[in-house]
């Protein structure tokens, strides 16, 4: 990878929650300026705590980062807090939603815009974030709290943008998403990165989308990275199809057929 | 011996359903069991008995039942020094007003009322929830503080509103001495500690925390949140009835109502919160937290032999208090009694880190 | 310090309140309670023999107080003074198990004034019927004779408590008599809001108001009487609810003021002249020597007072010069003979009356003044009053009873009272 | 007709006083979804903060001016209180993040054992007196229209007044500005709050010296009237109803409700307190809120309450 | 999931040949269903039915109404106007418990775990109602309420051997990664013995060999317990593969209705939601 123009380093971080469960055992990895990085891996792999170490937000997990460093910009970022982090561009979009149950739809949004002051700027955010999600626009007097799924998560994606960010954060974007608005998400991505050069990390469980659209990928399991390289390469590396992409050798199963076999991932046992 | 419960393994449900499934702390508790019954009346002085381990049993069945609100059904109360009040004068009149009622029965009929009462008003629990429910369980405390004050039936018209009993016995057995009024708390205490746990452990303890943990979801699988709440109002307000007869009738003696006033109320909710709210465990660590830090605190400048005023003295228990009330929710926001698992967990792993 | 103590000392608990919703009420009590005993120290003792002491803080609160008694018992305690009529409640059943004898000067359970029944509390110099009955004795003299009571209405507003209650049984009974009309206006302790108290006040408009309230109670009442236009002049307070802390607050709005004096205060004693000089002169007070002599910290002199006359006159039956036990501290609270004689040995000439207890009496006395606020101090008046025998002695002796069938208690008999 | 009036004024004014001790409640519930047992002791610390140090300014300084005096201890006892929110903030609050309410809670009434010991170290624990010049003779109004005239307490007229002012000060801050709606999203989750770059720790600060200075002046209204000493730590208890009658997160709520719980325990206490013996104040204005709770689980102006799957 | 992504292999299938031999009676019948929040129409005039043993899938862009349908048949929401038949019975309104008694049993969109509560504890909350022992034999524990607890508790380990989660069975959930959940949650669901299971998004926020999984386990417990499904899952895939008929929702109206291979060629679903191919 290019590494000349570094905007995160993580540099083998080890995080444990509640002071006894270790989850992260070393985990390293860069995203370039500019670039859109995925990180992959099954359920508890340890996609969702890299993301909070970043972020720091593990504080109000009780987890804490015992280990390694992360630099942000080569300026070292584990004591900020996480709206230190917002101020320098950083911003993520929590997994599981987490919208202000309480505040409308475009209230939420323009909490987003916090730490942004200028008054048109905001104006201009929040009709891009409307045009990126119609959706949101026709909602935007409901309380988030009783909206749909992927109302929400449209909401949680657009809040975030509205900080301006130079870099997201995106922990399963795609969840609860109708195909046709996962697909427009990550034209979003694209075109945010394309355009005004946001560099993003994400953690997806889509594979299959996250390779298409990212530039660079990582894979997690167990709290270790097990695989990493070229998005390309990756999407093309057999254990990869098999286990991430559910392609094997004749092509795409259907979920009918896989029923009755199963095969553990080779690194695991 | 290391704390390690590998190589113990369960060849049955019914030996991994055990309230301590692994032997060493069976053996803990056992030996505990032996010091409490045995070793402690032979050993502990009056003091020790009358300040320190009457109270600090009988708050801690008072605790105890609180959980079973707060900590099982997540019915926060601040009712319950009410309900103690209701189980104490219940008791009280059922012992004056019929004629050889025994202790143990005036206990169980002052439980009883103290259970309906108690159901009475965790009707609202029906509609109204978290800290509402929590501020408005004060019309319970504030309307019994009035009650017993006022209406001169319930204190068999004590013209100074305060009553008292004498001549407990159980079994024809007196209560009198320090030691016989611990042993019998302590008895009554296990009793309902056991009972409590069971009911925890079994399908009406995980109704009450599902209705606790999302009441919307529990009811989609088949809770009914009338029949949760109320269970939990009823039993919690039972088994702190019974401490409160326990307390008026035991430890005090002879009473007003303040001695059930909101302070005891809180108190109580303390002890839940410090020791870890859902965890019988728990209410017995808070209780001890509670009744025994001040008389500690209390005491210390006083044996280091610091030349403290008795104002400035209680100031600083005050905000040691209140401090280190705060320090172990930091350190440990589920209570001393997760705390308390944490530390067994890393003993487990000891002497390996993680 | 807290505490004083040595191997052969008498040895005094001393259960205090400083801290929370009565400390402004509980700190000079306190403080005179143990000034008197460092006094006597400073002294020489009882005949010689040092007391010793320690204090404990209650907080007004039963199960607090009744933890500093058990934690205090141990020391084998010569009396004590609980400070709370809710802890007296609380020792009154444990007290004869322990033997220790309880003082409740001024306050506690009315019906302990009876020593036949009560043989281990001593309400000393009065209880809470004795002060309403000197309160309608009072009004008697104001209007021209108790016959002209007729018609009248009095409210009692009072602390919703025990301690507020009390009164009640006594003032229904002279309301009989007199043929006035009572009207109780209880307020929710700790009697921060008494707008509706006083509203009904202004409405009943009573001839007079009874006020029995204690600590923060006090001073709102004074302060609601001002707003709501009550005339001073017709609220009259319990002891409890006449001291400095209740009107400081007030101050000249406060002017017209009156209330029962159990004891005297002031400074010009020589008791506290004498005390100025050996204890706080010496650097040994417990309080601000501005304190000294106000109403509350005379009331804890007192009582450390009359407990140590008690020592006195114990040693004198069973040795002098030696530590008492509390059976013997009993024994001399119920022998107690503080003539004028005595009294003018203490240094308190002409300021309080003679106290003589008995078997059948714990009480010893019921003389009591009123004093009454001038919008800067209490100006004492000259006339002292007497509870009436015949009105106070059958209702102790029904209350007695019904507690001794209750506690399955037997009355004691003459050969007890002489033991 | 004119006792029942000045009934319900008095009623009104009462009120009025406990909705300034409700606000604080009310206002740190709403910027962090905490609800602050710590009000009351906060009440009596800014109190005794006031009141002694318009004591003691004027010795240190030697000069003898009372609204000087007054003006100077107000100074000193609000950066008293911004100290104070700070410091909760940094050893307690900022430890908490993302902690359940009830564990936040309990830490309020940790916090609250705190102040009042430390409070009544650094103050002393007598009565002491804030004089602001509040008038305390009665004021009669309309003597030709009733019999006896209408009583009105002047001093509590002026102390309904200030309170009026405030809250609504106060409720138009909450409604007009971001700040307020940054607050509104801390209340609900703390931690998308933080992800989105709203400070925590800042906006705690801010709030917490926010109900401080409404702490200091309920505690300087309360404190002329009635002392400042301990008790006026309880006053918190009459504030309670209040708060949940209004909506624990609704700034007017705080108002309306006070009304409401001033004149329907003051009517209930004197129609109706004397068929029950009296005394009924304090639980019938539990009993009325939980009454109106029945019927709207959130209280008057509350935020609905959420539960959806 | 694209449509594209999807090999043309799959296609293959014949599941209304399958289903020919499986499927059974209308179960349940939805007939005129309309519900609006306020102003909000969340469902307008929805009409349909699910048959016995057949899984019965929900599509629709999101805030179509898929999540509020489910809750209008178990009786969280209360539809303003239409007919709900189960079994041929007109329900009147209904509480969500009296659902569950009906033998209906489901999951939810946003996770809906006891957090407070083992995984194990979690799963036995869903027997509850075939649990008879009362408070005072919960207390006393011994004899019958244990008996009752280890029965119960043996049905509830099968349920996990077929989950595979054994290994967290002592784990509080909350601390289980997300896709773990969702499994426990249909552990909860299944221990329920349901004759009707509704599914919100089962597999959202899983990879490939994670919705296999669930996939295997849908399939067999509408086969092995011949348990009729309601679906809601937004990847085509899945859906395609596993449903014998899709109903497809827009903005609370339905736009189409039948077995995958009529719902994927229906031109209203492919623009309202499908996409055209690209
Ligand atoms: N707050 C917490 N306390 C304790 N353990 C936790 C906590 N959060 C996560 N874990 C544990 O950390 C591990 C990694 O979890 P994480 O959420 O990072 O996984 P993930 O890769 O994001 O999974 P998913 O794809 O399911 O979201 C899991 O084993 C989980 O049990
Ligand atoms: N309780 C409610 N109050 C108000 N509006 C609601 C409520 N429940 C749902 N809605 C609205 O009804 C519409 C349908 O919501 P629903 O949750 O059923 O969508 P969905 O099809 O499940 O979408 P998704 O795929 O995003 O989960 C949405 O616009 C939502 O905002
Ligand atoms: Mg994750
Ligand atoms: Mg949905």
């Amino acid at each position: 990878m290019d590494t000349s123009n570094l905007l995160l380093n993580v540099n083998g971080i080890e995080v444990i929650y509640n002071h006894v469960a270790l989850v992260l055992k070393g985990v390293s990895l860069q995203v370039p300026e500019g670039r859109i990085v995925a990180i992959l891996g099954g359920n508890g792999a340890g996609k969702t705590t890299t993301l909070r170490a970043v972020s720091n937000l593990l504080k109000g997990e009780r987890g804490e980062v015992t280990k390694g460093t992360i630099e942000l910009k080569g300026e070292r970022v584990e004591s900020l807090s996480p709206s230190d982090l917002v101020r320098r561009g950083v911003v993520q979009v929590m997994e599981g939603r987490h919208c202000f149950a309480h505040l409308t739809i475009e209230e939420n949004l323009l909490a987003g815009a916090y730490t942004c002051r200028d008054k048109g700027q905001i104006a201009a955010n929040l009709d891009k974030v409307y045009t990126y999600f119609p959706r949101l626009k026709t909602r935007r007097a409901s309380q988030a709290a009783y909206t749909s799924g992927g109302e929400q998560q449209m909401c949680a994606i657009g809040r975030a943008l509205m900080s301006n960010p130079r870099m997201v954060l995106l922990d399963e974007p795609s969840m609860g998403l109708a195909p046709q608005i996962v697909e427009e998400v990550f034209e979003i991505v694209k075109d945010l990165n394309v355009k005004e050069k946001v560099s993003f990390l994400l953690a997806e469980q889509n594979t299959m989308v996250a390779l298409r659209y990212s530039d660079f990928g990582y894979i997690v399991e167990n709290g270790r990275i097990v695989m990493e390289g070229e998005a390309k390469s990756l999407a093309d590396n057999e254990d990869v199809k098999e286990f991430y992409l559910g392609i094997s050798g004749e092509g795409r199963k259907s979920f009918r057929d896989v029923k009755h076999y199963r095969r553990r991932k080779r690194w695991l046992s | 011996m290391l704390y390690r419960e590998n190589g113990q393994f369960k060849t049955s449900y019914a030996a991994d359903q055990q309230i301590f499934p692994i032997a060493q702390d069976r053996l803990a508790i056992g030996l505990l069991l032996l010091v409490a019954f045995v070793v402690m009346p032979m050993a502990g002085s009056e003091y020790l008995f009358r300040a320190v381990l009457i109270p600090f049993l009988i708050l801690a069945l008072a605790a105890l039942g609180l959980n079973i609100l707060v900590g099982y059904c997540g019915q926060i109360s601040l009712g319950t020094g009410a309900f103690m009040a209701v189980g104490a004068y219940a008791a009280y009149n059922f012992m004056v007003r019929i004629d050889g009622m025994p202790l143990i029965g005036a206990m169980l009929l002052g439980g009883l009322t103290a259970t309906v009462v108690g159901v009475l008003f965790g009707v609202p629990s029906l509609r109204i929830k978290g800290l509402y429910l929590a501020v408005a369980t004060l019309a319970a405390q504030f309307f019994t503080d009035w009650a017993f004050l006022r209406i001169s039936w319930f204190t068999n018209n004590s013209t100074s509103g305060s009553v008292s009993v004498a001549g407990l016995n159980v079994f024809g057995l007196p209560i009198e001495s320090p030691v016989a009024k611990y042993l019998f708390c302590l008895t009554v205490v296990c009793v309902f500690a056991l009972a409590a746990k069971n009911l925890t452990r079994t399908a009406t303890g995980r109704q009450w925390m599902a209705i606790r943990d999302m009441d919307v979801a529990a009811a989609v699988i088949g809770i009914r949140p009338v029949y949760a709440k109320l269970t939990a109002f009823a039993v919690s307000s039972f088994i702190v009835g019974v401490a409160g007869v326990l307390w008026a009738f035991v430890h005090l003696g002879a009473w007003e109502p303040a001695a059930f006033s909101i302070d005891r109320s809180f108190q109580l909710l303390f002890m839940v919160i410090i020791g870890g709210l859902g965890s019988i465990m728990g209410a017995f660590f808070g209780a001890a937290f509670i009744v025994v830090l001040p008389i500690i605190l209390d005491q210390v400048p006083h044996l280091l032999g610091i030349p403290l005023s008795t104002a400035t003295t209680s100031h600083l228990v005050h905000m040691i208090f209140g401090a280190l009330i705060v320090f172990f929710l930091i350190a440990e926001p589920h209570g001393l009694a997760k705390l308390w698992s944490i530390g067994k967990q890393k003993l487990r792993l000891w002497p390996f880190p993680h | 310090p807290v505490a004083a103590q040595q191997e052969g000392d008498q040895f005094f608990p001393l259960l205090v309140y400083r801290t929370g919703a009565y400390a402004p009420n509980g700190t000079p009590w306190a403080n005179g309670k143990q000034d008197y005993v460092k006094y006597i120290n400073a002294t020489g003792g009882i005949n010689g023999v040092k007391i010793g002491w320690e204090e404990c803080e209650t907080g007004y609160a039963t199960d607090k107080g009744v933890e500093c008694y058990e934690r205090l018992k141990s020391k084998k305690p010569s009396m004590i003074d609980p400070q709370a009529t809710g802890i007296t409640f609380a020792l009154t059943d444990k007290a004869p198990v322990d033997k220790v004898p309880l003082v409740t000067l001024g306050y506690g359970l009315a019906a302990s004034q009876d020593g036949g029944v009560f043989k281990w509390n001593f309400p000393l110099m009065g209880s809470y019927w004795t002060a309403a009955d000197a309160l309608i004795q009072h009004l008697g003299k104001k209007e021209g004779g108790l016959d002209k009571l007729k018609g009248k209405k009095i409210a009692l507003v009072y602390h919703d408590s025990p301690f507020g209650k009390e009164p009640i049984p006594l003032l229904q009974k002279r309301a009989q008599m007199h043929g006035f009309e009572l009207v109780l206006l209880p307020v929710t302790a700790p009697g921060v809001e008494q707008k509706a108290t006083w509203l009904q006040v202004r409405q009943q408009r009573p001839d007079y108001t009874l006020l029995w309230g204690w600590g923060v109670m006090n001073s709102t009442a004074l302060k609601e009487a001002v707003a709501t236009g009550y005339p001073r002049e017709k609220l009259l307070g319990v002891w409890w609810s006449g001291a400095e802390p209740d009107v400081k607050d007030v101050g000249a709005n406060a002017k017209g003021y009156s209330a029962l004096a159990l004891n005297p205060h002031g400074t010009d004693s020589v008791l506290i002249k004498d005390i100025l000089k050996k204890v706080h002169d010496a650097g040994n007070g417990a309080g601000p020597r501005e304190e000294v002599g106000s109403v509350l910290y005379m009331r804890g002199l007192l009582i450390s007072m009359l407990s140590v006359e008690a020592v006195r006159t114990a040693q004198a039956k069973f040795g002098k010069g030696k530590v008492m036990t509390g059976e013997q501290v009993r024994w001399g609270l119920e022998n107690l003979n503080v003539d004028e004689k005595r009294i003018g040995e203490l240094g308190l000439a002409g300021l309080i009356r003679p106290i003589k207890t008995s078997c059948n009496d714990h009480m010893g006395s019921t003389s009591v003044r009123i004093h009454s606020w001038d919008g800067t101090t209490w100006k004492m008046q000259p006339d002292w009053y007497e509870a009436d025998k015949s009105v106070i002695d059958p209702l102790v002796k029904e209350a007695a009873d019904k507690y001794a069938t209750d506690k399955q208690i037997k009355r004691r008999d003459a050969s007890d009272c002489a033991a | 007709m004119g006792f029942f009036l000045e009934t319900l004024f008095g009623g009104l004014m009462a009120g009025m006083l406990y909705s300034l001790i409700a606000l604080g409640f009310v206002l740190i519930y709403k910027a962090s979804g905490v609800f602050n047992f710590a009000q009351g002791a906060m009440v009596l610390f800014a109190a005794l903060a006031m009141a002694r140090f318009a004591e003691w300014i004027p010795k240190w300084l030697g000069f003898d001016n009372l609204i000087l005096a007054n003006l100077l201890a107000f100074g000193v006892a609000m950066a008293l209180m911004v100290v104070l929110a700070w410091v909760i903030e940094r050893l307690c609050l900022s430890k908490l993040v993302n902690q359940e309410g009830i564990t936040l809670l309990m830490a309020t009434l940790g916090i609250s054992y705190f102040l009042d010991g430390l409070g009544q170290t650094l103050f002393g624990n007598d009565i002491y007196s804030i004089n602001v010049g509040m008038p305390k003779e009665p004021a009669m109004i309309l003597e030709g229209t009733f019999q006896g005239g209408l009583l009105i307490s002047k001093e509590d007229l002026v102390a309904a007044l200030i309170a009026a002012g405030l809250v609504l000060a106060l409720a138009l801050f909450f409604q007009k500005t971001t700040t307020g709606r940054a607050l509104r999203a801390v209340a609900d989750d703390h931690q998308a709050a933080q992800s989105i770059g709203i400070p925590l720790n800042r906006i705690w600060v801010i709030v917490w010296s926010v109900a401080g200075f409404a702490a200091l002046v309920a505690g300087i209204i309360w404190g002329s009237k009635l002392g400042v000493q301990f008790s006026l730590s309880l006053v918190a208890l009459k504030a309670l109803p209040v708060v949940i009658l209004g909506g624990l997160t609704s700034v007017p709520g705080a108002i309306l409700g006070g009304l409401i719980i001033g004149v329907g325990e003051k009517l209930s206490e004197i129609y109706l307190g004397s068929f029950f013996g009296g005394g009924i104040e304090i639980w019938f204005a539990y009993v009325l809120a939980l009454g109106f709770l029945l019927v709207r689980p959130q209280g008057l102006f509350g935020e609905k309450i959420i539960d959806r799957v | 999931m694209m449509m594209n992504d999807m090999p043309q292999a799959v296609q293959a299938q014949e599941p209304t040949q399958v289903s020919g031999r499986r499927i059974g009676d209308v179960v349940l019948d939805l007939q005129n269903i309309s519900l609006s929040f306020g102003g909000v129409k969340a469902l307008t005039n929805i009409s349909f039915d699910v048959r016995e043993h057949e899984i019965r899938s929900i599509i629709g862009p999101n805030g179509a109404g898929k999540s509020s349908m489910l809750n209008v048949i178990n009786g969280v929401y209360h539809p303003q106007e239409g007919r709900i038949l189960f079994r041929g019975e007109e329900r009147r309104r209904m509480e969500p418990h009296m659902a569950a008694a009906q033998g209906i049993a489901r999951t939810f969109q946003n996770i809906a775990l006891f957090k407070g509560m083992s995984v194990l504890d979690n799963i036995m909350t869903g027997r509850n109602l075939k649990m008879k022992c009362g408070l005072l034999a919960h207390a006393l524990y011994w004899g019958r309420a244990q008996k009752e607890e280890i029965a119960h508790r043996v049905k509830v380990e099968e349920v996990i051997d077929f989950l595979e989660i054994q290994d967290i069975r002592k784990t509080p959930v909350g601390a289980l990664p997300y896709g773990l959940q969702k499994r426990v949650e249909l552990g909860r669901a299944l221990a329920a013995e349901p004759n009707l299971l509704l599914l919100d998004e089962p597999m959202a926020g899983m990879n490939v060999e994670e919705k296999q999984d669930m996939c295997r386990f849908i399939l067999d417990v509408n086969d092995q317990f011949g348990t009729t499904i309601v679906l809601i899952e937004h990847d085509m895939g899945v859906v395609m593969d596993i449903s014998d008929r899709v109903v497809v929702l827009d903005y609370g109206k339905k736009i189409g209705d039948g077995v995958p291979d009529e719902v994927r060629a229906n031109e209203d679903v492919i623009r309202a939601y499908l996409g055209t191919s690209h």
